[in-house]
């Protein structure tokens, strides 16, 4: 058989990731990386912790929390003895394999990037969660909806206001559209 | 006092000095034969036809505010009969002839109008749906037609056909339905009542029922004990506060239900119109309000008024299905209590209690049942026996199976 | 309406998805007498006007099934915890190993 | 008075001099300045006559200064951004501003409606409900049509939208509404304590009151004040200060709903901003200080353009200069109404009487306010002159002898109202106050909720800046920030003294209520001769406070007349239901961005630009897009396209994209138990490599959804749902593992996103496959047998995982691969298929195939059918229970008289049949009681050359062969047609098993 390599598609459906600009505002999409679901019975949830501890350099991060391992991944809560471990072509060592549920959600979630001292404005366009620095330090964690659709954002800099947004790969074309209205509204167009 | 184009004249003359009062305010008697218990649209309904149909008029109804307070004095008003199942159907279309001589039978003008309902769909697999439904009404004799989008589009040009997400694929129309003014409907029943001897007895709460070997004696109330041989609960989103007091436990859950009606406008709505992937329905006024509404929001709740982001979800169909509402403004919002069964369905139907009869679970479709279902409670209350179109409204029929599931949800309320 | 999520903290109630009664307990099976059984935890329900116990799943969240107390009259709400905690603190046996079946 | 504005003050006021404005009214144009409301510009130009009434079409003047205005109600703009039953009141003006009056025929003028007037004696309170009742049809052709085209104030274009609209949420500590004396002093202690505020006002300029009074706070002008407060407060990092923005809700949880009017004030919306705002505020506390709105008093046609409110002449004076009338009458019953007089005469208006119910002894610190002008004491009006416009007003001195004397201005003071609305939104309810003679706010307020200033009722400016410190103070507390030093600024702090006047009873003529619906004292007696006498049955019968004011002005007096009436007490007699939102909102508001293509979300597969690409038709199918069909050039009709597409399918091969189901990963120790107890068949004995088709029934017993389950690994199960169920399902199993077994080690995820996932089916599949599959995978029939899967590589290395499932009834696979190769993976697969001529089928064609086959979809599915009535009964194990197998035992679903699922064909060559059609015997009269089921797919099938169809007849599946009618009513078809099996092609699987 003829090798035919299958081509790649971004998240968004592209060849080469978005990145978009608006006067203090910006929205980079990340690709190229991993996501691992991790999910653990109560009874191996000590277990777990002790594994990631060895093998990641941390520990299992609390609710509302994520956290940055010693390989440049990054381990985010996401539900009930619920994580994603993400990271460029980050991988599970075995020994937390064993322990818990590991499925490879890289495909079915899109990850960006926005910062900028305007995406506050932009974000309470779209979001119900209180993201002020008091309330949404770097390091926090929240599942909420954006215009109906699943998101899960991440603190990267509270001061700075900015964030890490997982969302789904189908509707990812209409997440980013209302991203973009709403940067429009609250910083204009140059 | 008879009401006609000459008793206004009469009065135009006379300073309006002598209109009477459309309802006495007596004191209850110790006892009636039947007491009624909720002063809303179908305990006064009931009351009426027990005495105008069924020859008892030593009856009362006992209502815990003032008459009309509950859901029949703050809805979306539609009338129709374009329901599925042989089980509804047939109910709902008595209901639609009682409605069409109601004025002249109450000699009240409950302004009932007959200007259609529209239920757009937007795929194939609904327009089969709509099509099977407008079928079981043609089967029961009812008026029912399938449009497509360019009949949809001559009957309401103002829908939206490009920008959309959902595009309007066509709609099943049923010319004799329409809307009434909700108040005038309790206050025709209730003079109609009230002139053939039936006591209207307000701000009289039940606290309690009188039982005696099983058989119902009558009811304790805030003013006093009433005896009565037979006794109808008629009280919608309070049914379970008040049948508690009889120790019966039922499959109905009280959810709040959301209304908006906007500034007064020239006439722009032919009819109702409702949406087909999104609860939304709509009409206007005879004083220019456009009424409309949506799904309940969803949680258990007797607080007679509801939340924002409802209210949200309701317009943001509303402006899927007709942008040109944008400009409209909602001047009021409420919110009623709605006992929703767990088949979407309701309840006309005898207790364990013997002369205890129990009328309930109306869901969405409490004001367009308001005539048929006083008639058949009355029925069922005066013959001990379900009129012909309501057998199916048992209250046993969820352990049997013989549920009456109009969408197909299952026994989940907030799903109907 | 704001839910205080056990995991995630208090919410907008548009985030969940309300689904009923959580004093309702599924019966077993295998009893005498289940089709009542199962009828009455299918369709009855105490319907209270007051302080009531009920199912809520953070759908849009941590997809986690809460118990929410919360009162129908006023809709104040008092408090929830995890469905799993709610449905594992009544059982009435010491819970088995976890993994047994 | 300067040049073009007759009535403009040479001096004084806020409005910007030197910035003129040209704008529109019923086609004349006039000059205002920025700062100036319509109302004020109209006023400013001496136009008196602004509208008619909803009812009797009388002539309307400016009556407020402010949102609760029930008569300048005007049509702004054109064309589709038209805005009727706007306020002038509160309608910023700016350049090119276009109004016009309402509900006039033909002109403002010259209404012919005003006809109605003069038959008012036969359209009393609830006439309608009297007569128009015969004939029963005239109602509909004539009464009716005639009764609407008269109702409504302003009109629709009938146009879309044009604007934009959005939506934006805001969390604080503290919520302050109204930046009057109240709201602007606790904004300024609360952020001064460090606690995150909002502090949002209906207004284009903070300040409340203090705009429209002449009085210093702090020795300083008090509209200097607010700026001074509005500038610092906007200065603060933790402040957001608001404008244009009124807090129109309360609901629960400390959420409030907000209206901000972003670019109603220019002349047009700026590029990429919404017209409106909605705001959600959530404010762990809110300080309510909406002041308070003046009432008047009724008395015999009191309604006349001319007559307003005494604080609207006096802010139309200090606030915008504008002169309301050339010679004043004021009429009060309380000391605030001499502000009025002290102002004109200030602003070197005329004041032509100050007329006080109260007697001499009550007024007299009050005399030296009215200079020169008359003052009459116990004097009571008993009617005016003057048809569009005051001319005169004649009163009964202290002597109870009529005294006229001509004005064209009547400044009416009748006490002030707490704006209490959102203190009962959530059906809290207010109190009466004796010694104010005003409703307050209950102790039932929203929790969280603290009231100050005249919205308490505290009526002095002293009140108000105290109150607003004292309750920030609080809420600091509560909230457990620091106390900042807080003095109150000096001001004045003068008593309320008022004796309340509601009627005037020896006025003979028409005392008006509500001057928008025409509601007049007679009509609330009418109310109360005919037993309407709750306040909400008085409110419903004579439509009193139904109006876009909403009573603001009108209810309080009205309260008071049926009181009197019923002899019972005003607190007794109570308030009707106060309910969000405080002022109109739009519409468009609410739904805010989520509008046209972007109602909902679109969900689209990975390899959806590859469709798009072959011209595909898409159709909805939740919220994804999908293809129906791939139609090629010279294809006439859709049928064309998916005969091609079956055939070519049926003969060779084709390819699906089946991405949209729903996929779940099962995983863990008991993931086998967990899904015996969900699906009706056994689970736990599929062994791994195998698949196995699964049906979900609901806990009462009725079909939930079918799918599929593989078992890929020792405990990792991947779980199919159909695309329509696919969130419901996953909330199920959440549920039933959360809620009944959370000991159960199981972990589920949806991976619906994860994976591009197509069906190759045909003859040739398999062949197509082999040239994508890599080598070392066997894909024959005999090492990947029917509903076998596993885990493979494809072109070279890629990860994916292949399915022998088969909904086409065809030899077929179905093969998953990341998404991110799923745009490569179509076109490889279209690429290895080119020999065979394969053809991409959509999903008319696969429901063409599944029909052929007999197998059930969402149209089968529907929720209201069991196992057994889809001939599944078999799939119900009896060695174990699950999710509603106990309730399918209820005597209903296991009547033999069910209806089943059955195969349909036309008995006539050619007929089409069509889905919707209910079955009747032949013979037989078709009505219910002979209804025994109904068609609920149908197609034509280019296998068979005819059409074919399912549905659920009586004891379907022991009637094959019988004959009965499909009857169509709504398409006006009637036909016969034969009940058959439900698999029309090979009924034996064989090509499955190829």
């Amino acid at each position: 058989m003829a090798e035919v390599k299958l081509a790649v598609r971004t998240g968004l459906g592209r060849e080469q990731p978005l990145a978009e600009e608006w006067p203090g505002f910006s929205m980079r999409e990340i690709t190229g990386l991993s996501v691992w679901w991790l999910s653990v019975a109560r009874k191996d949830r000590d277990g777990l912790d002790k594994a990631c501890t060895r093998h990641l350099g941390t520990a299992l991060p609390p609710e509302r929390r994520f956290v940055e391992t010693d390989k440049g991944m990054r381990v985010l809560w996401a539900g009930d003895r619920q994580w994603f471990v993400i990271g460029d072509g980050a991988h599970i060592p075995a020994a937390i394999a064993r322990l818990a549920a590991v499925t490879d959600q890289s495909d079915g979630w899109v990850a960006m990037h926005v910062s900028g001292e305007r995406t506050r404005a932009v974000m309470e366009r779209l979001c119900l969660v209180d993201l002020d620095p008091a309330t949404f330090p770097t390091g926090t964690v929240a599942r909420t909806p954006i215009e109906g659709m699943h998101a899960l954002i991440a603190s990267d800099d509270a001061e700075a206001a900015a964030c890490t947004i997982l969302f789904q790969r189908s509707s990812a074309r209409s997440f980013v559209d209302h991203f973009r209205h709403a940067a429009d509204s609250a910083c204009g167009r140059d | 006092m008879r009401y006609s184009a000459l008793s206004l004249l009469v009065n135009a003359f006379s300073g309006q000095k002598n209109w009477t009062p459309v309802w006495r305010e007596p004191e209850p008697k110790p006892e009636y034969d039947v007491v009624v218990v909720g002063g809303g649209g179908h305990g006064l309904s009931t009351a009426y036809y027990l005495a105008r149909e069924f020859g008892l008029a030593n009856v009362a109804v006992v209502e815990k505010g003032w008459l009309g307070s509950g859901n029949i004095g703050r809805n979306t008003t539609i009338v129709r009969s374009n329901y599925l199942l042989p089980g509804n159907e047939p109910f709902y279309e008595f209901s639609l002839k009682l409605w069409e001589g109601l004025e002249q039978d109450l000699n009240y003008n409950a302004m009932f109008s007959q200007r259609g309902v529209l239920n757009l769909f937007h795929n194939d697999a609904q327009r089969d749906a709509y099509a099977r439904r407008g079928n079981a009404m043609r089967l029961e004799g009812v008026d029912a037609e399938l449009l497509d989008q360019a009949a949809v589009r001559r009957l309401c040009p103002f829908l939206e056909f490009n920008d959309v997400r959902f595009p309007i694929q066509g709609g099943l129309l049923q010319r004799r339905a329409g809307t009434a003014r909700h108040d005038a409907v309790a206050w025709g029943y209730a003079r109609g009542a009230d002139s053939r001897g039936v006591d209207l007895i307000q701000n009289c709460e039940v606290t309690g029922f009188l039982v005696e070997g099983g058989s119902i004696r009558g009811v304790e109330t805030t003013r006093g004990t009433i005896k009565a041989r037979k006794v109808g609960v008629a009280v919608a989103g309070s049914t379970t506060r008040v049948m508690d007091k009889a120790g019966l436990r039922l499959p109905i859950e009280s959810h709040v239900l959301q209304a908006f009606v906007t500034e007064g406008l020239k006439p722009i709505l032919p009819g109702v119109v409702s949406y087909g992937l999104g609860h939304f329905y709509i009409s206007q006024s005879d004083k220019g309000g456009l009424v409309f509404g949506g799904d309940i929001d969803g949680y258990n709740s007797y607080a007679q008024r509801g939340n924002l982001p409802m209210v949200e979800h309701v317009c943001e169909i509303g402006m899927a299905m007709m942008p040109m509402l944008g400009r409209a403004r909602i001047l009021r919002s409420w919110g009623g209590v709605m006992d929703m069964s767990m088949d979407g369905s309701p309840i006309i139907d005898r207790t364990p209690i013997d002369g205890l009869y129990l009328n309930c679970g109306w869901c969405y479709g409490g004001f367009k049942a308001t005539p048929a279902s006083g008639y058949c409670f009355a029925h069922l209350i005066a013959r001990d026996q379900p009129h012909e179109v309501a057998t199916a409204y048992r209250l046993d029929r969820f352990e049997t199976g013989h549920v009456i599931d109009e969408l197909g949800h299952g026994a989940q309320p907030n799903l109907h | 309406m704001r839910l205080p999520c056990p995991l995630c903290g208090e919410r907008d109630h548009s985030e969940f998805v309300y689904r009923g009664d959580a004093n309702v307990v599924r019966p077993d099976a295998e009893a005498p007498g289940a089709q009542r059984a199962f009828h009455e935890f299918v369709h009855l329900r105490a319907n209270p006007a007051g302080w009531h116990k009920e199912h809520w799943y953070h759908e849009m969240g941590c997809r986690s099934w809460i118990v929410v107390e919360r009162n129908t009259l006023t809709h104040e709400v008092r408090g929830a915890v995890t469905a799993a905690e709610h449905t594992l603190a009544r059982r009435p046996a010491p819970v088995a190993d976890e993994g047994g079946r | 008075m300067s040049g073009g504005q007759p009535n403009r003050l040479a001096e004084g006021g806020l409005v910007q001099r030197d910035r003129e404005i040209a704008f529109h009214f019923d086609g004349r144009r006039y000059h205002g300045h920025a700062g100036d409301t319509l109302a004020s510009a109209l006023i400013a130009n001496g136009v008196r006559l602004v509208g008619r009434s909803f009812k009797y079409h009388r002539p309307r003047g400016v009556f407020t200064a402010g949102s609760e205005e029930p008569n300048a109600l005007v049509e702004l703009g054109r064309g589709a951004g038209r805005d009727p039953n706007s306020r002038a009141t509160v309608t910023e003006l700016h350049d090119g501003l276009v109004a016009s009056s309402q509900n006039r025929f033909p002109s403002l003028g010259f209404d012919v409606l005003a006809f109605n007037d003069l038959l008012a004696p036969f359209l009393a309170a609830g006439f309608y409900y009297k007569t128009f009742m015969w004939p029963a049809a005239f109602w509909e052709k004539l009464y009716e049509p005639v009764i609407r085209r008269a109702a409504g104030l302003g009109a629709l274009s009938g146009k879309a939208d044009p604007d934009a609209y959005e939506k934006a949420t805001a969390h604080c500590d503290v919520l302050i509404i109204g930046a009057g004396p109240a709201g602007l002093q606790a904004a300024l202690t609360a952020a001064r304590g460090g606690a995150r505020v909002i502090l949002a006002d209906e207004d284009f300029v903070p300040g409340g009151r203090l705009n429209g009074e002449r009085m210093e706070i702090a020795r300083t002008p008090a509209h200097e004040w607010a700026a001074k407060a509005a500038t610092e407060l906007a200065s603060m990092k933790n402040v957001r200060l608001l404008t244009r923005t009124t807090v129109f809700g309360a609901y629960d949880g400390g959420t409030y709903a907000g209206l901000e009017r972003v670019a109603d004030h220019l002349p047009a919306v700026p590029p990429h901003q919404p017209r409106q705002r909605l705001w959600r505020f959530v404010a762990r506390r809110a300080i309510l200080c909406a002041g308070a709105t003046e009432r008047p008093v009724a008395f015999a046609d009191n309604d006349r353009p001319g007559v307003m409110l005494a604080s609207a002449v006096r802010t139309y004076v200090n606030r915008f200069a504008a002169l309301p009338g050339r010679s004043t009458i004021v009429f009060t019953c309380n000391d605030d109404g001499w502000r009025t007089a002290g102002d004109l005469i200030a602003a070197g208006g005329a004041v032509e009487a100050i007329l006080d119910t109260r007697g001499a002894e009550d007024i007299a610190h009050l005399r030296d306010i009215a200079g020169d002008a008359p003052v009459f004491t116990r004097a009571r009006p008993i009617g005016t002159a003057g048809h569009k416009g005051l001319s005169a007003v004649t009163f009964l001195n202290a002597n109870d002898r009529p005294v006229t004397l001509s004005a064209d201005c009547l400044a009416i003071s009748g006490g002030w109202n707490p704006n209490v609305h959102l203190t009962c939104h959530r059906r809290g309810r207010p109190v009466w106050n004796d010694r104010i003679a005003a409703f307050v706010p209950g102790s039932d307020a929203p929790p969280g909720m603290v009231v100050a200033g005249a919205a308490a009722g505290a009526f002095s400016t002293h009140g108000a800046l105290a109150q607003g410190t004292e309750r920030a103070l609080e809420v600091l507390g509560d909230l457990g920030s620091k106390q900042p030093a807080s003095g109150i600024p000096d001001a004045e702090d003068a008593p309320y003294a008022i004796q309340p006047v509601w009627h005037i009873t020896q006025s003979k003529g028409r005392a008006w209520l509500d001057l928008q619906n025409d509601v007049t004292v007679k009509d609330v007696e009418v109310s109360h001769a005919e037993g309407f006498r709750s306040v909400e049955h008085m409110k419903r019968y004579t439509t009193l406070g139904m109006a876009t004011d909403q009573g603001k002005t009108a209810s309080v007096p009205a309260i008071a007349v049926m009181a009197n009436l019923t002899g019972r007490s005003i607190a007794e007699t109570g308030t009707t239901i106060f309910r969000p939102p405080y002022t109109p909102v739009a519409i468009a508001a609410f739904a805010g961005g989520l509008r046209g293509r972007a109602f909902r979300p679109i969900r689209l597969t990975p390899a959806h630009d590859w469709s798009k690409e072959q011209g595909a038709v898409f159709t909805e199918a939740g919220l994804w897009l999908r293809p129906q069909w791939y139609p090629r050039r010279g294809e006439k009709s859709w049928r064309e396209s998916v005969d091609r597409e079956v055939r070519q399918t049926r003969r060779s091969v084709g390819v699906n994209d089946v991405s949209t189901l729903g996929k779940i990963d099962v995983k863990g120790a008991d993931a086998a138990a967990f899904l015996d107890r969900l699906y009706t068949n056994t689970m736990s004995t599929l062994t791994v490599g195998k698949v196995r088709y699964g049906l979900m029934l609901r806990e009462d017993g009725f079909v939930l959804d079918d799918g599929t389950v593989a078992r890929l690994g020792d405990s990792h199960y991947l779980v199919t749902t159909t695309t329509a169920n696919a969130g419901l399902v996953m909330q199920h199993v959440d549920y039933c593992h959360q809620v009944h077994w959370p000991e159960l080690d199981v972990h589920m995820v949806s991976v619906s996103d994860q994976y591009a996932q197509f069906a190759i089916a045909g003859p040739n599949a398999r062949k197509v496959l082999r040239k994508l599959v890599d080598a070392r995978f066997d894909i024959a029939n005999e090492a990947f047998p029917y509903m076998a899967c596993g885990e493979i590589t494809v072109c070279g290395g890629v990860a994916a995982r292949l399915f022998r499932i088969s909904f086409s009834g065809e030899l077929a696979y179905e093969v998953a691969v990341p998404a991110r190769h799923g745009d490569a993976m179509i076109r490889a697969i279209m690429e290895a298929g080119r020999e065979f001529d394969i053809v991409p089928y959509g999903l008319e064609a696969l429901n063409v195939m599944r029909i052929e086959k007999g197998h059930p979809v969402g149209s089968e599915l529907n929720g209201q059918t069991t196992a057994g009535d889809l001939g599944l009964a078999r799939m119900i194990s009896a060695k174990k229970d699950c999710i509603g197998k106990v309730m399918a035992g209820r005597p209903a679903l296991t009547d033999a008289d069910r209806m089943t699922l059955a195969g349909f064909k036309p008995v006539a060559e050619g007929e089409e049949l069509t889905a919707g059609a209910h079955f009747v015997g032949i013979g037989r009269e078709a009505k219910t009681a002979h209804d025994e089921g109904y068609m609920t797919s149908v197609c034509f099938s280019p296998s068979l050359g005819h059409f074919i169809g399912l549905g659920f007849i009586r004891r379907g599946h022991q009637r094959h062969g019988d004959k009965v009618r499909a009857v169509d009513a709504v398409r006006g078809r009637d036909i016969e047609v034969e009940i058959c099996s439900p698999h029309f092609v090979d009924p034996q699987g064989e090509r499955l098993r190829g």
